[in-house]
């Protein structure tokens, strides 16, 4: 089923948490919705699921008006960022709870809990209490209980954030197997920009309430909407520079930076007095030997990952990042030169911090 | 099926509301009933004579008092005393037994039994176990060795309060040790997993996380037992009548006398608004500083 | 082992004042009035008698007395529980507007602020009025109302320390707010329930003196002023007023044991959060 | 229809226990006993509860006794009285609440009902000081209720201590203080005299017959305070000395406390009611089978005065049943009744009964409770009794526990009964 917002906007008192806020989800599609701590993303998914009122606006299910319905009435399936399991149950009465207030009959629950527990491999755990679980079966039990039945949709809040770094990759690609198998529409949340890069058919950026920018996660990377966007997606993240553009000269210059602008850029640039220029760190070139252009920089620090390597230096007042192969290395402090690929350089309306063009 | 119906009842807010109402008005009518009717009868009887005249001159006698003064008084020192007390054993009892400890059912059990004897038991019994001459205490006290000839406990003008306090603490503290350990028992086990990692001494742990997260439990076992103290009556009634010489008069026991025994309810009812304000503005104060410091419960 | 030892001792040293007072009553109800108080006191080698016990019942109507008790106690603390609980969940639970939650917790609080002494002529009046005198059911209305304010600030505590999404979990299942409560909330909270319905019960079967302004019959009267009568102007009836108050402790006694299973629940649940 | 977010099934089930619950406990009592009376727990409570099981085999009418505690008993009536409720319809009183009920205008006159029945009132057989505090304003006013039960103090003196000592029966205070300090002297574990000093009721009572005897009162003909005058101050220092032969503690003693001392042997005079004297030669409650004399309360400037303290029968003006009342009291106060009360532990109030010769060779102390009786006074007849009693009785125990002197006890005392009167004109 398709979920709609519709001008959902939803206030505390004075703050508003989510304003006015439009987006459709399509049927069986994971939109993912991602920004910082207390941008609106987990209230936007609690007023789905109807924990929270909206104050105005509407939200349909199809055709339906959701807005002031009850939650069991919603029918969505949610897993909250603690499992939030009963404790006074077992596994299998976990479970089998959703069954058990829909009025399911004794042996078709259990059926379907075994089937369940099969797939999640939690057949032998299904007599434990959820205190005598590990993290990741925590995990895997919440989600059993929200696949359990046939909801209108998932909604995850972060699901991933309380395991561990290596247990949640696997989970991760569990996960969107499991989206994907079942084909449900699902809406999730997080902060973690690669989760949300790596799961999302679509993501959606947002900020103090506002989306931000809706789109698939490789437009949100490659095409960032405002310099929000731009500098929240991405690990490292894009280096930003605030200066002017010498329409004279065809650059853009920063004190101690001047970077020659393509036509492109140059004709959008007009529109705004300042302007931030960005590039993704593996956009930066970085030699130890200066070329014709290049600019000088010095090292502050270099870091190793194996298949790559980051390197953060300074260039006159500026920290910038660079991401280079992994067979590079530089010391602390040692004089290198850089430049930036002009084919994939971003400028942004310093004032709006909107996108140019 | 059920799902048709549902949809029909309307908006989310309004159901919670509608919810909210239906689950309170029972008890908001039952305590309205019982509570609305005597508050206005006995304003009127504050302010009027016998014969039905308007008067403000029970308030002002109020004034010129001087026994209902040293009552309050009395009253405070009772209530501060017996709740400092039981608070602190309670406590006490309820950490030492919020542990797994073989007999620990046993234990608590009967920690619990001083509550349940009636309280005119408790205080006639009391009243022997005091008793210079017969009482069990000087007469175990002395068999130690004890010269006991200047304990004469409630029959002290100096002792009086601190022997009926301890009766009042040996009666009420189990009700501190047994809303504490319910307390205790229902604290998420997180914070203390994490800091017996960090490695912190026991009363740090209690002091940072025990207290903390224990902190509303305490409010309302303070609060429950505040309001009672301070209108405490059966018991003092019965060991002391107030005496030797008022010692042990509580400002309850006196509004009692005006208005039972001297059949002066006007000026008892006039007296017991001063108590009323009296305790309205130490728990409000209590509830403000138990609960104010504590990190708000609502949802974030 | 040692910390254990210290643990023993402290338990130990609560015990004997606590234990004393009470091993002292019953050793009352069974002595003779010659011996209740012999100096040095008596403290195990005395002639037992049960002729305060066949005083209490077959002389006076102490088992009407105790019957009505228990009539009027597990009633009124059936009902206070119901309807404390049903209030505590909503003022812990559902937010109104404005911060009412809290102005009406404090209101209810300060219904029992009132003292006693006062409260009781009007209320009298009101239940005569309503030709309730005389009734057990006038006092069971009356003893919802005292433990009204305790269970609803007791329970809504317990219900704040329940994390949120539990419930909302159950929600998300497809319970409604009232299933939630009671699949999910009750059962977290019944330790809280149990020393909840003790103490209910405790009150209402130990209160005095509403009962013997409310009732002026046999047919009617509870235990306590039943026991209230064995302290008599000139003397006290030590002895039956012992064993009366043995008695009295019994039934509550008993409860109480029966209420530590759901006592101890609390702690075999560990972490209720995640 | 019920909303759908209830569980149904819990709701109903619950729904049925509450009613079921409820409809037990209003379910109507059974049959209307046609009297109800409303009487003091204790040994005169059991004494006409015995009485009426014998009216009701006898006359075939129900009466229901209700025991209450004495603690209570005063504001249960009272509050009952004020409301009319007419649950009760006899009371027993204590005689010192005499002035305050009748002064609620609620009980109702006797004399009205023995004309009815063409009796003139109580016949002479009852003794004067029993009648005129049945009557209000006090011994000529109207006649409110019948007497009872004929309490009055007596003087509790160890017998066997006295004539080990080579002493004689006191007949003055003076003499009480000179024995007390010999035996004291004499006996280590015996301590020579012990009172009820607790605060209220009890040290007012055990001091009346001292300030009586010592030539002081309370207030004066004219209803004037006089607390603050010599004979007062004289006989509140007594008291004192009279506290240092008396066990520790006894400035919180009550009755049971004094009783305890006088069976367990541990002290040897007191001031006590009539209601102990069974007990005294009881082996199963008393150490001191035979030992304990009795005599009439000690005189000092003035002969020994003791305080009477009667339990009376009235019938409240709310009683749907008042002849049916009446003829109840008329007849449980009648010779042969009263003499089966006494029987049972009661002083009568009837001249006749204390001359009985079985009941004389039952209680050896009737002569001198014959005597006491007809010599003793009333508590100051006032309605406003109550809390003169309460302020006397928190001075009196401050004297007592030591913290002020006679002098400073007696004259705050006093300036605190004037402001009494002056808020009551």
């Amino acid at each position: 089923m398709e979920i709609r917002f519709e001008h959902v906007t939803k206030n505390y008192g004075e703050v508003v948490a989510v304003a006015d806020l439009n987006l459709e989800v399509q049927a069986g599609e994971l939109v993912v919705l991602l920004g910082p701590t207390g941008c609106g993303k987990t209230t936007i998914l609690r007023m789905l699921a109807g924990l929270e009122a909206v104050t105005s606006g509407e939200i349909y299910l199809g055709e339906r008006v959701i807005t002031h319905l009850s939650p069991r009435a919603r029918d969505f399936a949610m897993v909250f960022q603690s499992y939030a399991l009963y404790p006074h149950m077992s596994v299998a009465e976990n479970l089998a709870y959703p069954l058990r207030v829909r009025h399911w009959r004794q042996d078709q629950i259990a059926a379907t809990v075994k089937q369940v527990a099969a797939r999640l491999e939690l057949t032998s755990l299904l007599a434990r209490r959820p205190r005598e679980l590990s993290g990741g079966e925590r995990q895997r039990v919440a989600l059993g209980r929200a696949i359990i039945r046939n909801p209108n949709a998932f909604l995850l809040d972060e699901p991933l954030s309380n395991i561990d770094a290596k247990l949640r990759l696997q989970m991760r690609m569990e996960l969107k197997h499991l989206q994907h198998s079942l084909g449900v529409t699902t809406l999730y949340v997080t902060h973690d920009q690669a989760e949300a890069l790596t799961l999302a058919h679509r993501v959606a950026v947002l900020q103090k309430g506002v989306l931000q920018q809706l789109g698939e996660p490789m437009a949100i990377y490659h095409r960032p909407a405002n310099l929000f966007v731009a500098g929240f997606v991405g690990s490292p993240p894009m280096n930003l520079v605030e200066g002017s553009v010498d329409f004279s000269a065809a650059a853009f210059t920063a004190r101690d930076l001047r970077v020659p602008l393509p036509e492109a850029l140059l004709t959008a640039a007009r529109q705004a007095a300042r302007v931030t220029l960005g590039v993704r760190p593996e956009r930066v070139r970085l030699a130890r030997q200066a070329e014709t252009g290049w600019l000088a920089g010095r090292v502050y620090v270099c870091e190793a990952t194996g298949n790559e390597t980051l390197v953060s230096f300074r260039a006159g007042e500026h920290r910038l990042s660079a991401r280079v192969p992994g067979t590079q290395r530089y010391d602390f402090e040692e004089a290198v030169w850089f430049t930036f690929d002009p084919a994939h350089l971003h400028l942004f309306d310093a004032a709006t911090g909107q996108a140019l063009p | 099926m059920a799902e048709t119906q549902e949809s029909v009842h309307g908006e989310l807010g309004r159901a919670d509301r509608r919810l909210a109402l239906l689950l309170l008005a029972p008890a908001v009518l039952v305590l309205f009933t019982l509570s609305a009717y005597p508050l206005f009868y006995s304003i009127r009887l504050s302010l009027t004579t016998p014969t039905g005249a308007w008067t403000p001159g029970h308030f002002q006698r109020i004034f010129s008092d001087r026994l209902f003064g040293t009552a309050l008084l009395q009253t405070f020192l009772y209530t501060a005393g017996a709740l400092a007390l039981e608070l602190a054993l309670g406590l006490l009892l309820a950490l030492l037994l919020n542990r797994s400890l073989a007999g620990r059912n046993l234990f608590r059990t009967l920690l619990l039994l001083p509550m349940l004897m009636p309280p005119v038991v408790a205080a006639v019994i009391w009243r022997l176990l005091y008793n210079p001459s017969f009482g069990l205490i000087n007469g175990t006290l002395q068999s130690l060795g004890v010269d006991t000839s200047g304990l004469l406990w409630i029959a002290g003008q100096r002792t009086a309060l601190a022997s009926v306090i301890l009766v009042d603490v040996w009666q009420w503290t189990p009700f501190m040790f047994l809303l504490l350990l319910a307390g205790l028992q229902s604290l998420p086990a997180e914070p203390y997993e994490a800091a017996q990692m960090d490695g912190a001494t026991r009363w740090q742990v209690f002091r940072d996380i025990t207290w903390p997260l224990l902190r509303p439990t305490v409010l309302v076992a303070v609060l429950l037992r505040l309001l009672d103290l301070l209108r405490v009556f059966d018991q003092i009634f019965i060991l002391t009548e107030g005496g030797p010489g008022f010692a042990t008069e509580t400002a309850s026991l006196y509004i009692y006398r005006n208005a039972f025994r001297f059949v002066n309810f006007h000026y008892g009812a006039a007296l017991s608004f001063v108590l009323l304000a009296i305790t309205t503005v130490v728990s409000l104060w209590l509830i403000r500083m138990l609960r104010g410091r504590t990190p708000a419960a609502e949802r974030s | 082992m040692r910390r254990q030892a210290w643990v023993y001792l402290l338990l130990v040293a609560a015990l004997l004042p606590t234990l004393l007072p009470i091993y002292w009553v019953v050793t009352i109800s069974l002595k003779s009035v010659v011996d209740q108080f012999a100096v040095p006191p008596l403290w195990f080698r005395f002639a037992a008698t049960g002729e305060h016990y066949r005083d209490i019942f077959f002389v006076r109507p102490f088992g009407r007395y105790l019957w009505n008790s228990g009539v009027v106690a597990a009633v009124a603390t059936l009902l206070a529980l119901v309807l404390g609980t049903a209030a505590a969940y909503a003022l812990a639970r559902l937010p109104m507007k404005r911060n009412w939650n809290r102005h009406l917790s404090f209101w209810i609080l300060s219904t029992r602020m009132i003292p006693p002494i006062v409260t009781i002529l009007p209320l009298f009046l009101l239940v005569r009025d309503v030709g309730l005198l005389n009734t057990r059911l006038a006092l069971i209305v009356v003893y919802v109302g005292f433990t009204l304010p305790f269970v609803i600030w007791m329970m809504r505590g317990f219900f704040e320390e329940v994390p949120p999404e539990l419930e909302e979990a159950a929600l998300m299942d497809g319970s409604s707010r009232l299933r939630a409560l009671r699949d999910i909330v009750l059962p977290l909270v019944a330790p809280g329930l149990a020393a909840t319905a003790i103490f209910c019960l405790i009150i209402a079967w130990n209160e005095f003196l509403f009962a013997l302004i409310l009732t002026q019959t046999d047919t009617v009267m509870t235990l306590p002023v039943g026991i209230a009568g064995r302290v008599t102007q000139y003397e006290i009836k030590w002895g039956a007023m012992s064993a009366a108050g043995v008695l009295a402790m019994l039934p509550v006694f008993l409860f109480a044991l029966a209420a530590q299973r759901y006592l101890v629940r609390g702690l075999s649940l560990g972490a209720v959060k995640g | 229809m019920l909303p759908g977010w209830l569980p149904k099934t819990d709701l109903v089930f619950l729904l049925l226990t509450l009613a079921v619950l409820l409809l037990g406990t209003c379910q109507p009592s059974p049959p209307v006993p046609q009297l109800t009376i409303a009487v003091n727990a204790g040994v005169e409570g059991d004494a006409l509860k015995a009485a009426a099981a014998d009216y009701e085999q006898r006359f075939g009418v129900r009466v229901q006794i209700v025991e209450l505690p004495y603690a209570n008993l005063f504001e249960k009536q009272l509050v009952d009285l004020l409301n009319r409720t007419g649950a009760y319809d006899v009371l027993m009183l204590d005689d010192p609440w005499m002035p305050r009920y009748a002064a609620t205008g609620e009980l109702t006159p006797l004399e009205p009902l023995f004309a009815q029945k063409a009796l003139t009132g109580p016949d002479d057989d009852f003794l004067a000081p029993c009648l005129a505090v049945c009557r209000h304003p006090y011994g000529n006013g109207n006649l409110y209720a019948l007497p009872y039960v004929g309490n009055s103090q007596l003087f509790f003196y160890r017998q066997d201590l006295f004539e080990k000592y080579g002493l004689a029966a006191p007949k003055t205070w003076a003499e009480v203080g000179r024995a007390a300090r010999a035996i004291l002297r004499g006996e280590r574990k015996v301590y020579g005299y012990v009172m009820r000093a607790a605060q209220g009721n009890a040290v007012v009572a055990d001091f009346m017959p001292l300030l009586w005897a010592f030539g002081g009162d309370v207030l004066d003909a004219q209803g004037n305070p006089v607390l603050n005058s010599p004979e007062a101050i004289a006989a509140l220092q007594f008291m004192l000395e009279l506290g240092q032969v008396s066990p520790p503690g006894y400035a919180s003693f009550n009755a049971d406390e004094v009783a305890a001392h006088l069976l367990q042997g541990t002290a040897a005079m007191s001031i006590n009611w009539p209601a102990w004297i069974p007990a005294v030669d009881d082996p199963s409650k008393s150490r001191v089978v035979g030992k304990i004399g009795f005599s009439a309360v000690p005189g000092g400037k003035r002969a020994g005065v003791a305080a009477i303290g009667n339990w009376l029968l009235a019938i409240p003006r709310g009683s749907r049943r008042v002849e049916l009342a009446f003829d109840f009291i008329l007849w449980a106060t009648n010779s042969e009744q009263m003499r089966i009360s006494a029987e049972r532990g009661n002083p009568p109030t009837r001249r006749s009964l204390f001359q009985n010769a079985s009941l004389r060779a039952k209680y050896r102390s009737y002569p001198v409770q014959l005597h006491s009786l007809e010599t003793s006074r009333p508590r100051p007849r006032t309605p406003l009794w109550n809390e003169i009693e309460n302020v006397l009785g928190v001075y009196l125990s401050k004297a007592n526990a030591g913290e002020l002197g006679a002098e400073d006890a007696l004259r705050q005392a006093h300036a605190q009964i004037i402001q009494i009167l002056k808020r009551n004109p």
